[in-house]
């Protein structure tokens, strides 16, 4: 067992896909010398020479569309977008492109596609280098989202979101990457699966995902101590949603908080919300809670941002208010 | 010789197929035959069979909105176009994409596109991957005068040409992006100078002379194969037809029209043929009813097949 | 009284507005001689000159953005968006841009902006010529979404759109244009308000907007037929939402269907039910009910696209089976 | 002649001013005074001022992630800058833009923006509406050497051309985008070229050389507010510092650094300035001190300031 972070996993992930698979290869602004901002590929680069760390220009529309092509002819690219806010460039080949062809084509077209989009606020760098914009591509049909929230799931579904023969986008948190794990990462080609309990209890159902799982572990210590007992669910893969683990933990607990790091309306916690209300109505003890950021752009600011972002506190507190309902 | 004059009569007779496929299809959208809208390539029969007869089997081709011509002129089943207009379950996209959707990957016709500007990644990306695999395959990318202005022609260009891939864009100039005359939605029409500004070659020709359109992607595809880089050819043509169904081509004269008409690809193809002794008058009568049957066919065949099931809608999201 | 389409009653607003305010203006694809797509602005070229009636080059994503830069200096610009499908193309504009500027620039910037997207399937355009991308604009704080179901409404809410001083997508169904109403427009600078009961009933509540409520209406008059009794809430503002009046509805019913024409998943349906399930959940007798498109493309093929849109049939159908729980 | 020369030494205070600015800040982030992220832009001095020093006071200029400078040169009170970088509620933006997002609309400076390419089409919406308006005011967009590559660029500087609007393009090619060197980013290094396949002006020009930026820019400011369109002007200029914080320059060398240094725009301006006598080196010195107690009166005002109330935090989403 070795220590290891979020973004070492991702790297080892997509090392060892690469190193399997001709297919396999990088694309993004300053993944070569640079390593990608954040380092995720730091060294790939010497490792895999130029022609599969394909250090682009500033050209995210077209260089989206381009991994869109050569995974329409058996490629399997992996693209970094610098920051999610930038994604906003390639929404038109993602959405009108990628989500679609396999079924417009009549099933001719495969477009195994990787988009690493950064997203997440916590660090300070202000309204557009902070967003999650995850809930518009759970909103198009054809397109696969995953987060995974720990170490192991980030070395595992990356590669699993490699061999997905559709087009995935993999959202990884900003404040996850440091986060170091004792773990062993092992190659193997399992399949992207659906969401995953991570602890089992009684009193209260919580459902998260990407960096807000990460905070919901530390408050589930936190009301353990208190003598509350959370069912907490890592949603995992966004979308296509399968809700059926979160639909037998409410059925049991009766009472949910949906923690989600994104805009209010229109998100991924109002799409579980509703399922939940639709098919498991009549085991509910209380109204689902939903613990988002609020329909506001995210600010620079330290106090701005850290009053917006849902947190271990803000849950804890949720939580205590949902329990005595 | 024998072989080059059959190879030629296929060609025309290619072109003829698609103008009349073409034809057809207008007629059946205008009738109301066929519910929704169309784009007809109709006087552009050069292009595509031109960068066909220029092209190897195992290139790739990408279309556009305005696509069937390229389609056809890549082997393309009539048939199944042509059920696909329908919305029928025969159709090559089961009814899913319709007339702008289309594809055939084992042809290498690798689809339509509804986004203008939208294809030039992907034939891009195409070609990347060719390269990476170190096969001698090019992709041509068939895009209007109207896509130019698209983000993605600007970026694409660039990096097709920093990374010398082998891909053709072959640019169907045909004087309008639906109703704008090229020179309201250009600063500076000559198309052939952006290219050199992403260091690659330019160039602009006759795209209603079979001939020229040949030779000169011929010349190009070579290059690229060769790992020469990118090229980027303008082909001056016309549409015969309107922008979609319903345009009633208020944005041209009916004068400037005629002086088209009369430059037709398909006018001067028969001339050089007759001409040259390829084929005779009564030749040309009968490749036309032959023609014409195919496309009758295809009809019948696609108002025999049933709509896609219901039951099947939810079916292809995901591979 | 005069019978007046939906398509002439934009037509007439944006005409209106443009006689009386130097400040606004269009811009968009083929809106000059050809009228644009459906022939909204058709004429307006020969009225008022091409400094105007600004035809653009096909640029969706810069266009859009020179609109943002006027208005960021006082002009009041109206974007046509041919199909709503295009506006993949300037979601970075709206987003990062447009959205936030006002937010982040401490309230100096003023972005008074209308949209015209072109939405909706029904008539066989395919999967890149129909689609409804509200939802993105809902969850994308700083924007404004409004949605109008009748002529009435096309008319009173352009003006109230284009005085608005916030960037306002303005989505318009291609199914409504041809519809007629007799009536009377108006000039006049009201408020964009929020959303509107069309008929007053104690049975079920049905929320839906856009051309879903030109459909709803004659539901209810099949339902009225059959005793059955609406409260039919015509959303008009998308967001930022109000839903005031909705829970009001359902307080007094117990009963909800949303109809919503957009992909299932992460949509205003969802945002909608979770609102009610978070705030009246106690008056609530039944599970609350969505119809929506599946998460699906929508197909070309006048079987396939029939089958994925909701329509008054399957809007009764839904209605019997949630009174018979 | 004291007229001319007092407006130089305004200038070449300014100038040091930013660079005293940016090297203060540099520190803050550096040291964790300050958390988050910074892009400073030491060592292109002289294509801020030389642009503020060209154009007129109701002339309007969008800026980009490296903009400081830029709000400097247009008169911003450094004090609500250096407030905005510790996101406090003094700031410009009252904490809520931090560095990149800050603007002064009163001074025409309007706004940073955190999208590379994002504020081109935005200045040329505001070059349309001083048309519209027939006012004889520009617009200045700052971008850099990366930007030209997004789809924004090209589908502009198009429809800016074609309409004549009166915006500069001024593109700072520091040679690098992040870590990105110009040649490993375009197929043609030569970007001037571009502005032709326009159809508009396009010059490239030393960028650490004052007067030169100066009056290359009132001219096509001069021919631009007299309705004769646009132009691009390119800068060749180089940043000192790496990219943002955290930055180690691998991609370069210390001596390609060191090379450029020597270049840098201040100790050139100081050598015209003390060879043509309008300052002294005490008068430098001088000036030098007084442009670093002033940034230090911003710090301590900076320091100060209250964090921006987290009731206020829904305020001001909707005008
Ligand atoms: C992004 C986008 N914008 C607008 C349209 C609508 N549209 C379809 S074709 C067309 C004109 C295209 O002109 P051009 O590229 O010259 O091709 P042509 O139709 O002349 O063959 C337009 C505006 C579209 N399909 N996609
Ligand atoms: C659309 C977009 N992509 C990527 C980034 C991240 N980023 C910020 S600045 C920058 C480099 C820009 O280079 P250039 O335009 O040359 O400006 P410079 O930093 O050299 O001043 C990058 C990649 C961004 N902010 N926006
Ligand atoms: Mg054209
Ligand atoms: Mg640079």
């Amino acid at each position: 067992m070795t220590m290891v972070s979020y973004s070492e996993a991702i790297r080892q992930a997509m090392t060892d896909c690469m190193k399997q698979d001709p297919d396999v290869f990088l694309m993004g602004e300053d993944i070569g010398v640079y390593g990608g901002a954040f380092g995720v590929s730091r060294g790939m680069l010497a490792q895999f020479g130029p022609e599969r760390v394909i250090n682009t220009p500033l050209s995210e529309g077209s260089f989206v569309g381009m991994a869109i092509g050569a995974a329409l002819t058996g490629g399997r690219p992996i693209v970094e977008i610098m920051f999610m806010d930038f994604i906003t460039l390639a929404v038109d080949q993602l959405v009108n492109q990628a989500a679609k062809l396999h079924y417009v084509y009549g099933k001719q077209a495969r477009c195994p596609l990787v988009i690493r989009a950064v997203g997440g606020a916590g660090r300070n760098y202000g309204p557009t280098h902070s967003q999650n914009l995850e809930a518009w591509f759970c909103h198009t049909p054809g397109l696969k989202v995953v987060a995974p929230s720990s170490v192991e799931d980030a070395y595992t579904m990356m590669q699993e979101a490699i061999y997905d023969d559709n087009p995935v986008i993999f959202l990884e948190h900003k404040l996850l990457y440091p986060i170091k794990e004792d773990c062993i990462l092992k190659p193997g080609k399992t399949k992207l699966a659906g969401s995953k309990r991570l602890q089992k209890g009684g009193d209260i159902t919580i459902v998260s995902y990407s960096y807000m799982t990460y905070e919901a572990r530390a408050a589930v210590q936190i009301l353990q101590k208190q003598g509350i007992s959370v069912d907490l669910i890592d949603l995992r893969t966004l979308h296509p949603l399968d809700e059926t683990i979160i639909l037998e933990s409410v059925k049991n607990t009766g009472k949910v908080l949906i923690v989600a790091e994104e805009p209010r309306s229109c998100g991924i916690s109002a799409e579980i919300s509703s399922r939940i209300f639709e098919q498991v109505y009549d085991y509910i003890d209380a109204p689902v809670h939903r613990l988002t950021l609020p329909d506001v752009p995210i600010s620079a600011s330290p106090s701005l941002e850290k009053a917006a972002m849902p947190d271990r506190a803000a849950i804890v507190r949720a939580v205590h208010e949902l329990c005595s309902k | 010789m024998k072989e080059i004059n059959d190879k030629l009569i296929d060609d025309y007779t290619t072109m003829l197929l698609i103008r009349c496929f073409e034809e057809t299809v207008d007629e059946l959208f205008t009738t109301g035959v066929v519910a929704g809208t169309v784009h007809t390539c109709v006087g552009q029969e050069a292009v595509a069979v031109g960068a066909s007869s220029a092209l190897q089997k195992t290139d790739v081709v990408t279309s556009n909105h305005r696509g069937h011509g390229h389609f056809i002129a890549k082997g393309g089943d009539i048939r199944r176009m042509m059920a696909e207009m329908f919305g029928k379950a025969d159709g090559y996209s089961g009814g899913r994409g319709g007339s702008q959707l289309m594809a055939d990957y084992k042809l290498g016709f690798m689809g339509g596109n509804g986004i203008v500007g939208g294809s030039i990644p992907l034939a891009a990306g195409m070609a990347l991957r060719f390269k990476q695999q170190k096969k001698s395959n090019i992709a041509a990318c068939f895009i209007g005068d109207g896509s130019v202005n698209q983000g993605t022609f600007h970026e694409t260009l660039n990096m097709a040409a920093l990374w010398k891939l082998p891909v053709l864009f072959l640019c169907e100039n045909n004087l309008y992006a639906m109703s704008t005359p090229v020179a309201e939605g250009n600063a500076n029409t000559d198309f052939a100078v952006r290219a050199a500004s992403y260091g690659m070659p330019g160039v602009s020709v006759d795209g209603n002379d079979f001939f020229t359109v040949k030779e000169t992607i011929r010349g190009y595809a070579g290059l690229a194969r060769s790992g020469e880089g990118p090229a980027f050819i303008e082909f001056k043509t016309y549409r015969f037809s309107g922008h979609s169904r319903g345009d009633q081509r208020l944005y041209r004269t009916r004068e400037e029209e005629n002086t088209w008409k009369k430059k037709g690809p398909l006018l001067r193809m028969k001339k050089y043929l007759i001409q040259n002794d390829v084929i005779t008058e009564d030749d040309d009568r009968k490749i036309k009813i032959s023609v014409r049957k195919k496309v009758q066919e295809a009809v019948k065949f696609s108002k025999a097949s049933p709509y896609p099931d219901k039951e099947t809608l939810l079916e292809g999201v995901y591979a």
